[in-house]
């Protein structure tokens, strides 16, 4: 049976990354990208209550998605490092969509032919939303790096300030390794060709640099994270904490 | 010219962009649709205030989705307005200049995530009572832009009180919670439909045209007489000593607003209105680089293609 | 005997100058105002603690200072929202701390003749500490608006901004009318002619302008509070509110 | 001169500001005073993490001034390497951009508050150990200032052991989060002493200066002596498998730090060292406007009293 933590960490993913997104609203450089924004959050968001609740029903000890979105503490959450950091700027929030965009459709696409059921039902649903959003993400890295030349260096400077914190996507874990052995989940080191291919392509022909460097921060799967978590699940969390108990 | 437009006005039939029309039509509408498209951005903000403590998933999901309509409906209404000549930067700088005007009921803050379910409540329902009768606008592009925001308008109005109903049924603080987010957006609901018609100058003129078709204080009594029913399921006290059924009159009667604070507020002293403007002119600004660089990535493109062919 | 709710709104005045001013730690504009606003911050996180302290012995229902400040929600904070404010540049803080701190020191000195013998003894105690607060924050008032023409326009704004929060410090209010009737307080207003004078000449002497205009925001005594306060006070209580019962 | 220089340092005196000294002596004390004054203020972000979040006011207080001590320490160590003739100003700009270094240990992120009492007690700790062979210190500003901060650090790090006291007390989760602290700094902390002694080429030549009078190896050693009986009063465990008593020698035995861990967060890809050179960068350019105006004001000050006497 599929090791419960295996979609929690998927869903803390998908949860992390649409709290970070949803700051852009009302805050996005054009009307048309808070709709965007808005609707990729969304989507995260969805595939974060799935995820979460799935787990929880894996687990068996009763706790709903709420449970463990807004109880768990912060060494507890086993997301990627790279979906909390915060979004200096619209490039950020660009670079990181692309980046984490991929992986997810390249991961979700694999999700759906894997051995659990319920996963491989929510696998291909979710492929065919992260594809929206890494075709957005695509266009907006174009737009930018190949439009001015102050976009072309906040671009790069996002590029460049992200890069590093990709690496954890594709490191090896040994839940992941017991996933894709079983077969109830993939092991994102075989999805990494397709990544690289893909995203070398896009900075290419937006005019973007590549980075080099060989740092690789991590540790956010053993829930080891950067000092923005922090605040930002102190946010998230205060007033379902501040009523124990209470529905909504 | 003058005679058609106002054979259409007068058989309720629908003006179009590309149809003649009094300036000072063309000018009472492009006030209008501007202040309501501003109002629906602007309106993002209050809600969008607990988007990221929301407490449970499901009401994060349904505030997104919310702001996310909201934006939608200004889009829609600032497209309306461009059928009219005029263009949506040169509205958003006379919205963050001051110019033009928005919504006053978004200037008070939201204190607790009671305010999100009154919101829902009371100000899209009034907003609903308002804009209902615009879906039969004279002028067409704004009727049918409202046909589409009021049926999203109700979805929000139901969620809003669907949220009030949850938050009554559970602890004593939700309760609590509720009440005083009646207590506090009561008032400011009432002035959502503006002045006592003997104090709307321009609401005769509007109501001729058949952009406005009800008087502000009819309206303001279609939504008490809606509203106080709705209250009493939800078992709260709507916060007006005076408000009392009238027999002979089928309706509720009910106290008069606190005019002097909605002058105030739509003065510029309202809780938030600098917030407000603060906001939506940083993001407006913090983006010009963004949409500079979707300009300047347009036009090579077209370059490139142009020189492929 | 004196009303438990007279100090506990001073106490969140203090309490809440305290929080806001402790961001400033790591990001002051050189390393003696590091060490100056910390003191500063301290002081006010002092006397928070005593009236909180006083007022939870007051009301005798057994709740100590960190009950009082980590467990209240949003409505039940009497500070002014002159306190709560964000500080958008070093100008907000100085011009804050000359408002708040004026308005302080004249109220300590007069609480140190009151008929409650524990505030009577903290306004003693306050009122030296508050002095100091005037001081600093009279000496940066004059550099900025005095020294170059962006400090003067840095200085000028922050002034405008705030200035018309300070009319909510000496409003009436009922719990200030009685607290002078019985004379376990102080009524603001009577300390309006005084902070009026003192202010208005540091402005002048700093080449500032007193603002004018009649729009008098307030409410925060009545829990009322700007949009600022929700998320100051999640991050304040989450981590309290995460373990409850803990001890630190 | 040089004989001079000699004789003092033989003799075990003190070296003053305006004494003759070797250029490399001078060199070797500006970059080691500048290296730790960097690290107080870099060292005060860690912990500052936690300050608007601590759980109780007395924390919050506690943390409070220890931020502030810190930004004195870095006051007294800035004022010291002054009088070897370079400006704090100059340390700054070389901090900002890279060209000099601050302890390593302030590159690991705080993940809990279980941290501050972790850092209290063991990178205190670490620090004292360190630092209370440089009261006597043969460079006389650097030893005086050295005196008056370790009084401040042994507060500091009584002050933490006695927060995971409490914490060791309190409820699972509490305890839970003491000992993640301790296996997440323990090594790191032990990597404050710098490499071992076969890989340190300035040790040498700092010790025959009477600058340093242990080596790393030597003061790592007395560290973890001193630290494994606190460890066992707290109730936790060291996540050091090797470590065991070591009857002969009289003294505890320990594994081998990853000295390629050190290498690297040295070289610049510790987990936070961006953050923080970052942090600092933008304190000191928000900043600059109000040092202009307090130069301008002071210029303009100065002006008026001299034309007027």
């Amino acid at each position: 049976m599929t090791d419960h933590r295996y979609p929690l960490r998927l869903g803390d993913d998908a949860l992390i990354a649409a709290q970070r997104l949803s700051w852009w609203c009302t805050r996005a450089p054009q009307l048309e990208e808070d709709v965007a924004l808005a609707n990729v959050a969304l989507d995260l968001l969805g595939q974060a209550r799935a995820l979460l609740a799935h787990a929880g029903d894996l687990e068996g000890a009763g706790r709903t998605e709420d449970d463990l979105a807004f109880l768990r503490g912060d060494r507890e959450f086993g997301n990627a490092q790279l979906v909390e950091l915060p979004e200096a700027d619209f490039a950020h929030a660009v670079a990181k969509l692309l980046f984490f965009g991929t992986y997810q459709e390249l991961l979700h696409t694999a999700l759906a032919s894997c051995a659990d059921p319920v996963l491989a039902a929510l696998g291909g649903k979710f492929a065919k939303e992260s594809a929206y959003h890494v075709d957005h993400a695509t266009q907006w890295t174009l737009r930018l790096g190949d439009g001015t030349s102050e976009s072309r260096r906040r671009m790069q400077d996002a590029v460049d300030a992200l890069w590093p914190y990709t690496h954890e996507l594709f490191a090896e874990d040994p839940l992941w390794t017991a996933a894709a052995a079983d077969g109830t989940g993939v092991d994102p080191a075989a999805l990494l060709p397709d990544w690289t291919r893909y995203v070398t392509a896009v900075l290419a022909r937006a005019t973007l640099v590549r980075p080099e460097g060989d740092w690789r921060p991590g540790g956010g799967r053993r829930g080891l994270h950067t000092e923005a978590f922090g605040p930002l699940l102190a946010e998230m969390q205060a007033l379902h904490r501040a009523h124990p108990g209470a529905r909504w | 010219m003058e005679a058609q437009f106002e054979a259409v006005i007068a058989a309720d039939a629908r003006v179009e962009p590309r149809d003649w029309m009094p300036d000072a039509y063309r000018a009472t509408l492009v006030r209008q649709i501007a202040q309501h498209a501003h109002s629906e951005i602007i309106g993002m903000q209050p809600e969008g205030n607990w988007l990221t403590r929301a407490p449970s998933l499901r009401r994060k999901a349904i505030l997104l989705a919310k702001a996310q309509d909201e934006a939608g409906h200004g889009l829609y209404l600032y497209a309306a307005a461009e059928t009219l000549g005029v263009d949506r930067a040169e509205l958003t700088e006379k919205l963050v200049d001051g110019r033009q005007k928005y919504s006053s009921i978004f200037n008070y803050p939201t204190l607790t995530f009671a305010d999100v379910g009154v919101i829902g409540w009371l100000v899209d329902g009034a907003a609903i009572c308002n804009q209902v009768p615009l879906c039969r606008c004279s002028y067409g592009p704004y009727a049918r832009a409202m046909v589409r925001i009021c049926k999203e308008e109700s979805f929000h109005q139901r969620q809003g009180y669907e949220l009030l109903m949850t938050m009554m049924a559970g602890t004593d603080a939700q309760r609590a919670m509720v009440q005083d987010a009646v207590d506090r957006w009561w008032w400011p609901s009432l002035m959502m439909f503006g002045p006592p018609d003997g104090a709307s100058p321009n609401s005769e003129r509007s109501m001729a045209w058949r952009i406005k078709r009800h008087s502000n204080d009819e309206l303001r009594r279609r939504f008490v007489d809606m509203t106080v029913p709705q209250a009493e399921h939800l078992g709260v006290t709507l916060p007006d000593p005076d408000l009392a059924w009238n027999e002979e009159r089928g309706g509720w009667d009910f106290g008069e607003p606190d005019w002097s604070e909605l002058q105030q507020v739509i003065k510029g002293d309202g809780p938030c209105n600098a917030q407000r403007i603060e906001r939506r002119r940083a993001a407006h600004e913090d983006g010009a680089w963004v949409r500079e660089a979707a300009s300047a990535y347009a036009a090579k493109k077209a370059a490139r293609e142009g020189s492929s062919r």
